[in-house]
Parts: structure tokens; C-alpha cells; sequence
């Protein structure tokens, strides 16, 4: 792990409320893996005081990317930086996917912004040769912001809309089994909501391996604190260290 | 050269900055980051008998400048803290302090004898955690409780003790003589304040367990209001602790009356904000031409 | 049409939101920048006997989201208050409430009485003003003595009679217990926590009391606990402060379990507070489908 | 009083550590006189909650500047600022300065950024016909940030340097008796550090009418609060609104 000052390259917004950051650390770049995160300080003198975490999205020469979802302060302060600025970040952190086993086809599913490490993992996955599907969703087809950037990299896209702008109309897990099916995937990676997580597990449970991809909220972001637990069938386990990405079959809803 | 060293009633310290109990474990993660070597001393998370499995999440929120928490004692238990945790931190060249709590007196005595036993550093007593059902809050807000629980400690150790105090109470100065009265070395204060916060969407707590213990710079003013009541009224040394995030925090505190002081909740902030108080220290001595920190201990000018 | 009114024993508000004591001293300044006649009620600056000059200066310092405060009980009597002020006040169409310090009960009593007299619509009892060497804190943090100022003012006054807790207890349902058994009417919590700051260059302490009153979003964790405690300890209507800034805020405060809640320090930061957190219940409630403010009294989810 | 949301239309770093911000608002620019405040929110979501106090320097058709010079965190945040960017600003507040009297010669006296609001002041003057002398302190040449505008408004200044890099070298209060008797004012107007007016007013003491201009730390800036005052003859006064101008010979230092 790094405590580095990154510089900001680029603030791009790719939808509304959704930017991409650019971050410069050649530290980070090299040893990040897809499914872990950095930890943020979102500027100085702010009454909220914790880093917030956010995926590693892409890793390009010597800089890695950000893919970030305006939700609150900490997302509204990154979200208005801009090339030059500096951020305080640390990283990467956190067990990733394990994605270099012996198996052929993996299918990825992403909601709203759990596509971020996704992107990262699907480079993984066809560097390591495997044939990746790619379940997509998001609440309007703007939301589906990394589309053309997956259709580089993997064999199919099976894109959702919660209001039918694209794709299937609906939730992203009405359509999970028939997609499943299509594919017959060896392996499973998901990020997103709660919700989604715990339905796709629940449908794959006892057939493929699943890895999941939880959030919770972080203090010390390298598992000294304990606050970031999530209930696993061996007790309590660190989403930050421990996790983020679990076993699907690990953990206790 | 400035002088940063400090005796902590025997505890013998490079500087006066150490690490909180439970915003630093046992010292393996932060190790990563930093040279344990160069802090005052290192207080680890709070060890019971047994393992405990601590309380269930939703276990932190963000409140204005501070943090409520509600990790409860979520620890191995103090055999396998000796095993596995003790002999890496004896791996630095540091003074290990050892943060104990307990359901009972007879908790607390045998955990203290055990580590006394192997020989570390000093023990803090957690008299003051708001997050447990038993015991921990009940002993530090009941005078009598404290003083039965302290000398019952003292009896059992041969090492420094260390007695950290609650803040919620309405006379500190009166639990801070009876725990010295009762044979606490020296005093640790604050611990967290209990406070609570609710989701307005969902219109749950934050926390699973309801209220939870409330930390970092928002505490600050009552933490060294309470240092330097408490410097009034006893002659054991003070380990100052609640919000020190910079070296002028940190200088407050020594200002109020503590010998030394206690990073916390600005661990998660910046890793490395003990060392950089340690820095801070000595440039800020040298800026006013003091020659030794205990130069400016208690030296609030009224 | 979302109804906001809520009455608090008596006293009938147009909504929930009043501004807190000390805060807005006797409506005149603000009257300039908003409508009082909005407001749920107006809480005075607290009025003693005489006229007091207060502290000396400095009576203010930052903190991290908070300010310590040591004003003291600057006022100009009772009876010039009677005179020039509360006829200011009767001029808009709203409740006004009068909070009440002193030095000893008998004080409490007279001033109390002379303002029942002149048909106020609320007494509130500070017995908590951590400023104030005599009575003040006293009151505050003893069971018996709130007992006693708290029966005493209640045979004197023919008003709803409201009881100003003090936060810096050990046990807070205890004092509220206390008061409603002798007789006050409505709980409001909490008032400044005790804290102190001192200016790491000149040494000094940052006021000139050495301690001070903490307020601010920094205690509005510490003051959502005890809401929601006295809430389950006590039947009578609760008023909740403590750094209560937006909307939001006050959300929380009422699903711990307040009726009413007041407005303090955040009326410094923007003057508008009280009127925009009124424009945001409203918002609030619809927003969820309620049809009134009492709805969401006391419905934090366990 | 008005309560504005302020555009700011520029900010000008016109020496090390002090910007000239100009700020859009018709209400408060047509209201203010010589020696009132603003009061100033610095950001939001910030760990420092209270808003801070600035002296009007300047009123320009429908905008007034502020002279700012950056101390701390929310000095800092102003400094940043950019043009287009809003500002929540209440004024203008406070007694100011009397200069409509009959009298004929003015003195002023300045320490480093107390000149802020003698500008104003001294353009008051100068519309009412007045002879206006300046005796302006400051650390370093550099930090006499106004002698150019001064010079278009004023019969004559004396400028003070600590350093000596411009006219006079050592303290301004060293050469104020001197000045006092070169001009033989028939008034005094003072704004600096408390240390400075301290001396001003003991050296003119019963000689001639002295105002002052004082700071404290204030919380409400509209006379709520009581947490700004000083000590006067009369008792606790309100630098906010009972001042911040005083006559010197209210004063207990
Ligand atoms: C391992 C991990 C990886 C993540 N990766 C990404 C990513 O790639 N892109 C992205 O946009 N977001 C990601 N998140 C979520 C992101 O951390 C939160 O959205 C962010 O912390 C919110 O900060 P804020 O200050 O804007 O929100 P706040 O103002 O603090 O709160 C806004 C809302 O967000 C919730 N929230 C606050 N902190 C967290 C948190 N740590 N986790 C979950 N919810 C929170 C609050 O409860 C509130 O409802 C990730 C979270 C985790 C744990
Ligand atoms: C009526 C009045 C008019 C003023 N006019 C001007 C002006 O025209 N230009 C200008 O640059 N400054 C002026 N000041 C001073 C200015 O308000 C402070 O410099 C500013 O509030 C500091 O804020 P900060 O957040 O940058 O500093 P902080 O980070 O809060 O603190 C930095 C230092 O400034 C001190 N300080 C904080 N607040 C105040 C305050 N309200 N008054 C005095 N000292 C304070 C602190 O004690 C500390 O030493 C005026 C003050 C008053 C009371
Ligand atoms: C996440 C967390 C866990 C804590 N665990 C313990 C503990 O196990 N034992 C203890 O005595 N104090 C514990 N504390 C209290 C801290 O040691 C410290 O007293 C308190 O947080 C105030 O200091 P701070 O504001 O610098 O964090 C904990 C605090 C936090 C934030
Ligand atoms: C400047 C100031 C003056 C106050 N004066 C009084 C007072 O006269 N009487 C009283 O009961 N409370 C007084 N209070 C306490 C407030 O009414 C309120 O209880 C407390 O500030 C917490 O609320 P807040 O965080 O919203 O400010 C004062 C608070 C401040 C900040
Ligand atoms: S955030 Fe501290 S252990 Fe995970
Ligand atoms: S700042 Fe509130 S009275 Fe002056």
C-alpha cells in the first residue's frame, strides 16, 4: 500500500452526475489489481472527515482512473476538481477478483456504478484469454456510461434499462437467469447494490463460483479499525482488507 | 536538539505521541506504512479473555468533524494477543501499552496479570468503552466501581497502569482521584462521548446498536476542558487523547496539563499524523526556543 | 395541505421550529431579516432579576463544527425586558418564550413570576448555563436542586413551564425524571456542553472564562442521544437543539423523539435557518407521503 | 441589513497574502458607508462554521471590493475564489465612521490592512471637501497595497515601512506625533491593530476628536449574540453593531 499526493490529469463528465478522473501515480498503477480500491481525503478543513473509497476503474501508463458517482460531499468536492489539482490517496487496498483460474467464460454484471471495477476486470479477464458476457445495468441509458469502452474488450453486452431507453426495460436481475443461460458462464463476478448482489447470488448459489464486490462505509480503509464488517459464515470479516470481493457463498445476507 | 522524550511513570517514551486503543489493532497494518519505531508508544485495540466477535454493523457513521463508532470489543482474546500480535510488536523498538477491557472484575484482573506477565510496557485500563452491554461504561461512571476495579488491577500487575476515563460523567475530576486514589499510575482521558445519530431516509440508527461512542475533532474542546480539570486536581501523569489531528491540537493538550497525548480518529484520516505531530513537535518547540516538551506541560497561562 | 402546527403543552405553534436562547436575543436584530410570525416560537436571551453585564471578553472561539461560548448572562433585568421587549414581540404573531436564569431559586421564582404575570407564553427554566460561577450549573447537575428550583417555579407561575436541561451529566434521564416529577410542563435539551480551547501562542485560554459552552453540529450526536433517552424516559413534550443546521437535522432530532426543536448557533452561520428548515419539513414530509409533522414524532426505527 | 447571494466579479492578488475581490450586489453597494462590514460565509461543508467579518474598501456602481488578507482558512478560501463564483454575503453592518462634521483636515491612519476601509473613508471625505493627510504603515513596500488610489484622493501621505524599503523605517506610531504635528488635524481616523489604535488614541488623547475602528471575533455580525464586545465607558459595547467604529475616548484598552 502508498500514501501518495496524485496529481490530477483529467476531470472528464461522461453523464450527468458520473465523472472520470484520471489520477497520475506510478506506484499505484503497477501494483493495483482489478477489484481493489484507493482510499480518497476529499479535500481540507471539511466537517466530514473520512477518505472515501473508490474502485480502481482502469489503469493506464503510470496513471489509473477513477469512475465516480456523485452522491454526496466527498463525490461533489472530486467531482469539481480539475487537471493539476491533488489528491491525497492511499492504495491500492483490499482483495481483488480472482480471475486467473482454469476456466473458460466469465460473466461480469454490473449496476449503475459497480461498472467501475468491472471495466478493470474485463481488461484482466481477456488478457488472460477468457471469453467475457457482460450484463449491464443502469436506471437510463446514459447511466450505461462504459459501454463502448467494454464492447473493445468483451465477447457480449446484455445491456438493462430501468426505463427502457436501452436494452431490456427493467431491473438488471429479471433478466440474470435467461442471460446466464444464454452464456452458461464458469464464473461470476458482480458489483452493485446490495439488492442485486444478494439476487445474483442467490440464483447462481451452488452452481458457479461467484465473486461479489460489497461496499461499506470505511474508516481506516486498511483494516485496523473494524468498522467496515460484513457478516461471513467464519464471523465478521473487513470489506477492506479481507474484501472488498467475497465469495458469494462466504457471506450471510 | 530538542528534548521529546518523556517518563511516563516508568513508561520511558522517544516523544508523547502515541496511537489510540482501537484506531490502531496491533500495529501489523499501520507497520505497512510507517516506522512504529519512531512513536511514543503504540496502545493496541482493547484485548478481553476470550475472542469476542464485537458488535454487529452498521458499526461507524460520520458525524460534523467526528465519527460515531460502535465496534464494541471485537479482539482474539489475550492468549492468542500474546501468540500471535505481542512478539511482532516487540520487534520495534517501542513501548506497547495494552488496552484492556472486561465484563467483570475478574476479567479485567486476569487479562492485566496475564500481560503483565509477559512483560509489556504498561496496561491501559478501559473502564470507558460506551459500546459494551456489561461492565466497560458502567465502571467508568460509578466512582465506587472504579476505584474497585483499579486497586483490584493494581494488586494483580507489576507493570505501569494506565486508567482511561470516560467523559460522560458529570464530575471528571471526582473519577480521576478515586482511580488514582485506587492506585492508577497514570490517566487516559477521553474516551469517546455517546451520541447517536439516526438516517433520515430510512429513520434507522446509524449504528446497530443505537448510540455509539463519538470521536475526533468534534470532541476536542471537551476533551481538553477535561484534561486540564482533571491536571487540577490529581499529580499522576495525563495522557491526553480526543481530536488531535495536528500539532497544535496536540500542543493544547500538553498546554491543559498532559504529559503526553493519543492519536486516534485522525489515524483514518492521515496514517501517518502521528509522525507528523512528532515532527510538528519538535518545530514548534524549536519556533518558541524551548529546549524539552515537559518545558510546556500544564503551562496554560491564566 | 401538510400540517406543521404542534403544541407544546399549551403553547400553540404554527410548527415545530423555534430558535434557541441566547441565540437571537429578543427577536429585534432579526426582525430585520425575516418574518418572526413564521417562526414555531421566539426563546429569549436568558433574563435574570437585573441587569448583568456578563462576562469579559473574549467570549467566542471556533472549534471543529462548533463554537465555545462563555457570554454569561448578559441582560438588562426583567423588568426593562417587560418594558422594552416584550411589547416588541407581542407585535408579531407568535409565541414568545422566555428563558429564565438566576443566581439562587429565590430569583428563578420572582422573575418567573413577574413574567407569568405579564402572560408570556412559555417560562424555560435555564439551569444550565455552564457560564455563571453561582447557581447555573448547579442546578443543572443536581438531581435534588433541579427538583427544588423546578417545584418552586411551578407554584409561582401560571405558564407553561418549560425545564432547560444540562448535557453534562452522567446520567441524563435521571435530571429529566426529576424535573417533570416537579412539574415542568416540557423538557428542552440540550444546552452547551463544557469545553475549552486554548491559543497555542500566546498560551492563553481562547476565552477569558478558561471554559466556555460548546454548540454547533459538533454536539448535535451527543444531543440526538439524550433526546432520544429523556424520549423514553419521560411523557412530556421534548424541545431538541443542539446544532441542528438543516433540514435534515431536525428530522433527526424529531425521530429521537422531540416535538418541537430550536435553532442556535446555525443562526449565525445563515439567519435564515429557522425559515428555510420550516420550508424543508414541509418538503420533507410530503416528500414521504405524511400529512403531518407529528407523524414523525418519535418513529426512529429499532 | 440585506442578505445576498454575491457574484464575484474579480479577484485581484495585489500583493503577497492580499486580494481585492469585487463583489456584485446593487443593495449593499448603495448602502454601505465608510467604516460598516460585510459579513462573509467562507464555503460550505466546512469544519470552520462561522462567518467572517470585512470591512467594505471600495463601492463602484452596483459592486464593492473587498481588501483581504489571507491569515487563515477562510481568508484562504476567499483568496481562491474566481470570477462568477457566489459568495453568501449579509451587510452592510455596523456604525461607521462620522466624517460629514464641520471640520476641515483629516487625518487617517493605517496599520497593513487597516487601510481597507479608510479608502472608502477617504473618498467620503474628499466628496465632502476636506483636506485629507494619510499616515500608512505597513511591513514592507509591498504591503502598501493602496498608495496608488490613495494618491488620487488625498493632499498628502506619509508612508511607513518596517523594513524601510519605502519612506519612513520602523512602527507608523513612531511617527505620529510628528505627522499629527505637521497636518494639525482637526480629526483622526484609525484602523490597525489593536496595539497601534491603543497608541494612536493615548497620543491624541483630549487633543482632538479620534474614531477607531475595532475587531473582535464575532458570531452573529447583527448584535444577537453579545459575543463581540468590548469594554467602554458605558459598559460591554457590540463591535458589530455599536461599532465597529467608536470614539477612542469611549475606549477602557
Ligand atoms: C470498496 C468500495 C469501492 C467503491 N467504489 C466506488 C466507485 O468506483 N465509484 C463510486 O462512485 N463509488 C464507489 N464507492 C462508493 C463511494 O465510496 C461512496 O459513494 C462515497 O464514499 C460517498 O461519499 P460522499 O461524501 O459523496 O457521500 P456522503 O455525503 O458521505 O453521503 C452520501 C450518501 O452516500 C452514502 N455513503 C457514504 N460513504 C459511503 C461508503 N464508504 N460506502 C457506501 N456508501 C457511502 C451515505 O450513507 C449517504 O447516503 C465504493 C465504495 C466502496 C466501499
Ligand atoms: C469589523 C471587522 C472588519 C474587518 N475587515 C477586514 C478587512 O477589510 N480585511 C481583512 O483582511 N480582514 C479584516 N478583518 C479581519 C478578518 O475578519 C479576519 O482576518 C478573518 O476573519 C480571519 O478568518 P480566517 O478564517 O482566514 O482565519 P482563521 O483560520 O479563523 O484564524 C486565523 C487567525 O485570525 C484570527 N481571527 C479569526 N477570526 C477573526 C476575526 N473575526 N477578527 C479578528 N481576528 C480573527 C484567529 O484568531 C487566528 O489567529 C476584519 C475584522 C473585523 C472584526
Ligand atoms: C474505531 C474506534 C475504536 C476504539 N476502540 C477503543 C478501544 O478498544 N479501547 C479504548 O479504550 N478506546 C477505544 N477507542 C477510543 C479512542 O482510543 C480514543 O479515546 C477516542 O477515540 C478519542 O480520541 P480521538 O478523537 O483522537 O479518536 C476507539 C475509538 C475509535 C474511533
Ligand atoms: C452565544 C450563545 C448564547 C447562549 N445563551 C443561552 C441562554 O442565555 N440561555 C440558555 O438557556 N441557553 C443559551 N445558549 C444555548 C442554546 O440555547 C442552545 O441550547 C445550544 O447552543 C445548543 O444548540 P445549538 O447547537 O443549535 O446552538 C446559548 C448558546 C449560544 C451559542
Ligand atoms: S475500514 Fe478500518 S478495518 Fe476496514
Ligand atoms: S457578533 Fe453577535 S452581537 Fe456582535
Amino acid at each position: 500500500m502508498h500514501r501518495v499526493k496524485a496529481r490530477v490529469e483529467s476531470n472528464v463528465k461522461v453523464a450527468p452526475g458520473i465523472h472520470r478522473l484520471r489520477l497520475s501515480s506510478p506506484e499505484i498503477a503497477l501494483e493495483a489489481e482489478p477489484g481493489q480500491f484507493v482510499h480518497v481525503l476529499c479535500g481540507e478543513n471539511r466537517d466530514y472527515i473520512l477518505r472515501r473509497p473508490f474502485s480502481v476503474h482502469r489503469v493506464r501508463n503510470g496513471s489509473f482512473d477513477l469512475l465516480i458517482q456523485v452522491v454526496g460531499r466527498g463525490t461533489t468536492y472530486l467531482s469539481q476538481l480539475e487537471a493539476g489539482d491533488v489528491l491525497d490517496v492511499t492504495g491500492p487496498t483490499g482483495r481483488g477478483f480472482e480471475f486467473t483460474g482454469n476456466f473458460k467464460k466469465g460473466l461480469l454484471v454490473a449496476g449503475g456504478i459497480g461498472v467501475a471495477p468491472l471495466v478493470f476486470l474485463a481488461e484482466g479477464l481477456r488478457e488472460n484469454g477468457k471469453e467475457i458476457y457482460f450484463l449491464y445495468g443502469a436506471a437510463t441509458r446514459e447511466g450505461l456510461v462504459c459501454l463502448d469502452d467494454l464492447r473493445e474488450v468483451v465477447q457480449k453486452i446484455f445491456s438493462v434499462t430501468e426505463d427502457g431507453s436501452f436494452g431490456y426495460e427493467g431491473l438488471l436481475t429479471e433478466f440474470f437467469s435467461e442471460v446466464f443461460e444464454e452464456c452458461s458462464p464458469n464464473r461470476i463476478f458482480a458489483c452493485g447494490p446490495e439488492e442485486m448482489l444478494r439476487k445474483v447470488a442467490a440464483s447462481t448459489a451452488g452452481t458457479v463460483p461467484c465473486q461479489i464486490s460489497l461496499e461499506r462505509k470505511m474508516a481506516c480503509g486498511i483494516g485496523a479499525c473494524l468498522s467496515c464488517v460484513c457478516r461471513t459464515r467464519e464471523g465478521y470479516k473487513r470489506v477492506c482488507v479481507d474484501g472488498p470481493v467475497f465469495d458469494a457463498s462466504e457471506i450471510i445476507w | 536538539m530538542i528534548d521529546l522524550s518523556v517518563d511516563l511513570a516508568g513508561i520511558k517514551m522517544k516523544n508523547p505521541v502515541m496511537v489510540a486503543s482501537g484506531t490502531f489493532a496491533y500495529g501489523r497494518e499501520y507497520s505497512e506504512i510507517l516506522d512504529l519505531s519512531k512513536l511514543g508508544a503504540v496502545v493496541t485495540k482493547a484485548i478481553t479473555l476470550k475472542e469476542r466477535k464485537g458488535n454487529p454493523p452498521p458499526r461507524i457513521c460520520e458525524t460534523p468533524s467526528g465519527i460515531l463508532n460502535s465496534i464494541g470489543l471485537q479482539n482474539k482474546g489475550v492468549v492468542r494477543f500474546l501468540r500471535e500480535d505481542l512478539p511482532f510488536l516487540r520487534g520495534f523498538d517501542v513501548p506497547v501499552i495494552v488496552n484492556v477491557a472486561g465484563d467483570d472484575i475478574g476479567e479485567y484482573v486476569t487479562v492485566s496479570r496475564k500481560l503483565s506477565e509477559a512483560k509489556v510496557d504498561g496496561v491501559e485500563l478501559n473502564i470507558s468503552c460506551p459500546n459494551v452491554a456489561r461492565g466497560g461504561i458502567i465502571f467508568g461512571t460509578d466512582a465506587a466501581a472504579v476505584a474497585e476495579v483499579v486497586s483490584a488491577v493494581r494488586e494483580a500487575i507489576d507493570v505501569p497502569l494506565i486508567v482511561k476515563l470516560s467523559p460522560n460523567v458529570t464530575d471528571i475530576t471526582e473519577m480521576a482521584s478515586r482511580a488514582v486514589d485506587a492506585g492508577a499510575d497514570v490517566l487516559s482521558l477521553i474516551n469517546t462521548v455517546v451520541g447517536m445519530a439516526i438516517d433520515t431516509d430510512s429513520f434507522k440508527p446509524e449504528l446497530a446498536t443505537i448510540t455509539g461512542g463519538l470521536s475526533g475533532p468534534a470532541i476536542r474542546p471537551i476533551a481538553v476542558r477535561m484534561v486540564w480539570q482533571v491536571a487540577q486536581a490529581v499529580e499522576v501523569p495525563i495522557i491526553g487523547m480526543g481530536g488531535i489531528v495536528k500539532v497544535r491540537d496536540a500542543v493544547e493538550f500538553l498546554l491543559a496539563g498532559a504529559t503526553a497525548i493519543a492519536v486516534g480518529t485522525a489515524n483514518f484520516m492521515n496514517p501517518s499524523a502521528a509522525l507528523e505531530i512528532i515532527e510538528g513537535l519538535e518545530g514548534f518547540l524549536r519556533g518558541k526556543e524551548y529546549r524539552s516538551i515537559r518545558e510546556i506541560v500544564g503551562r496554560v497561562r491564566m
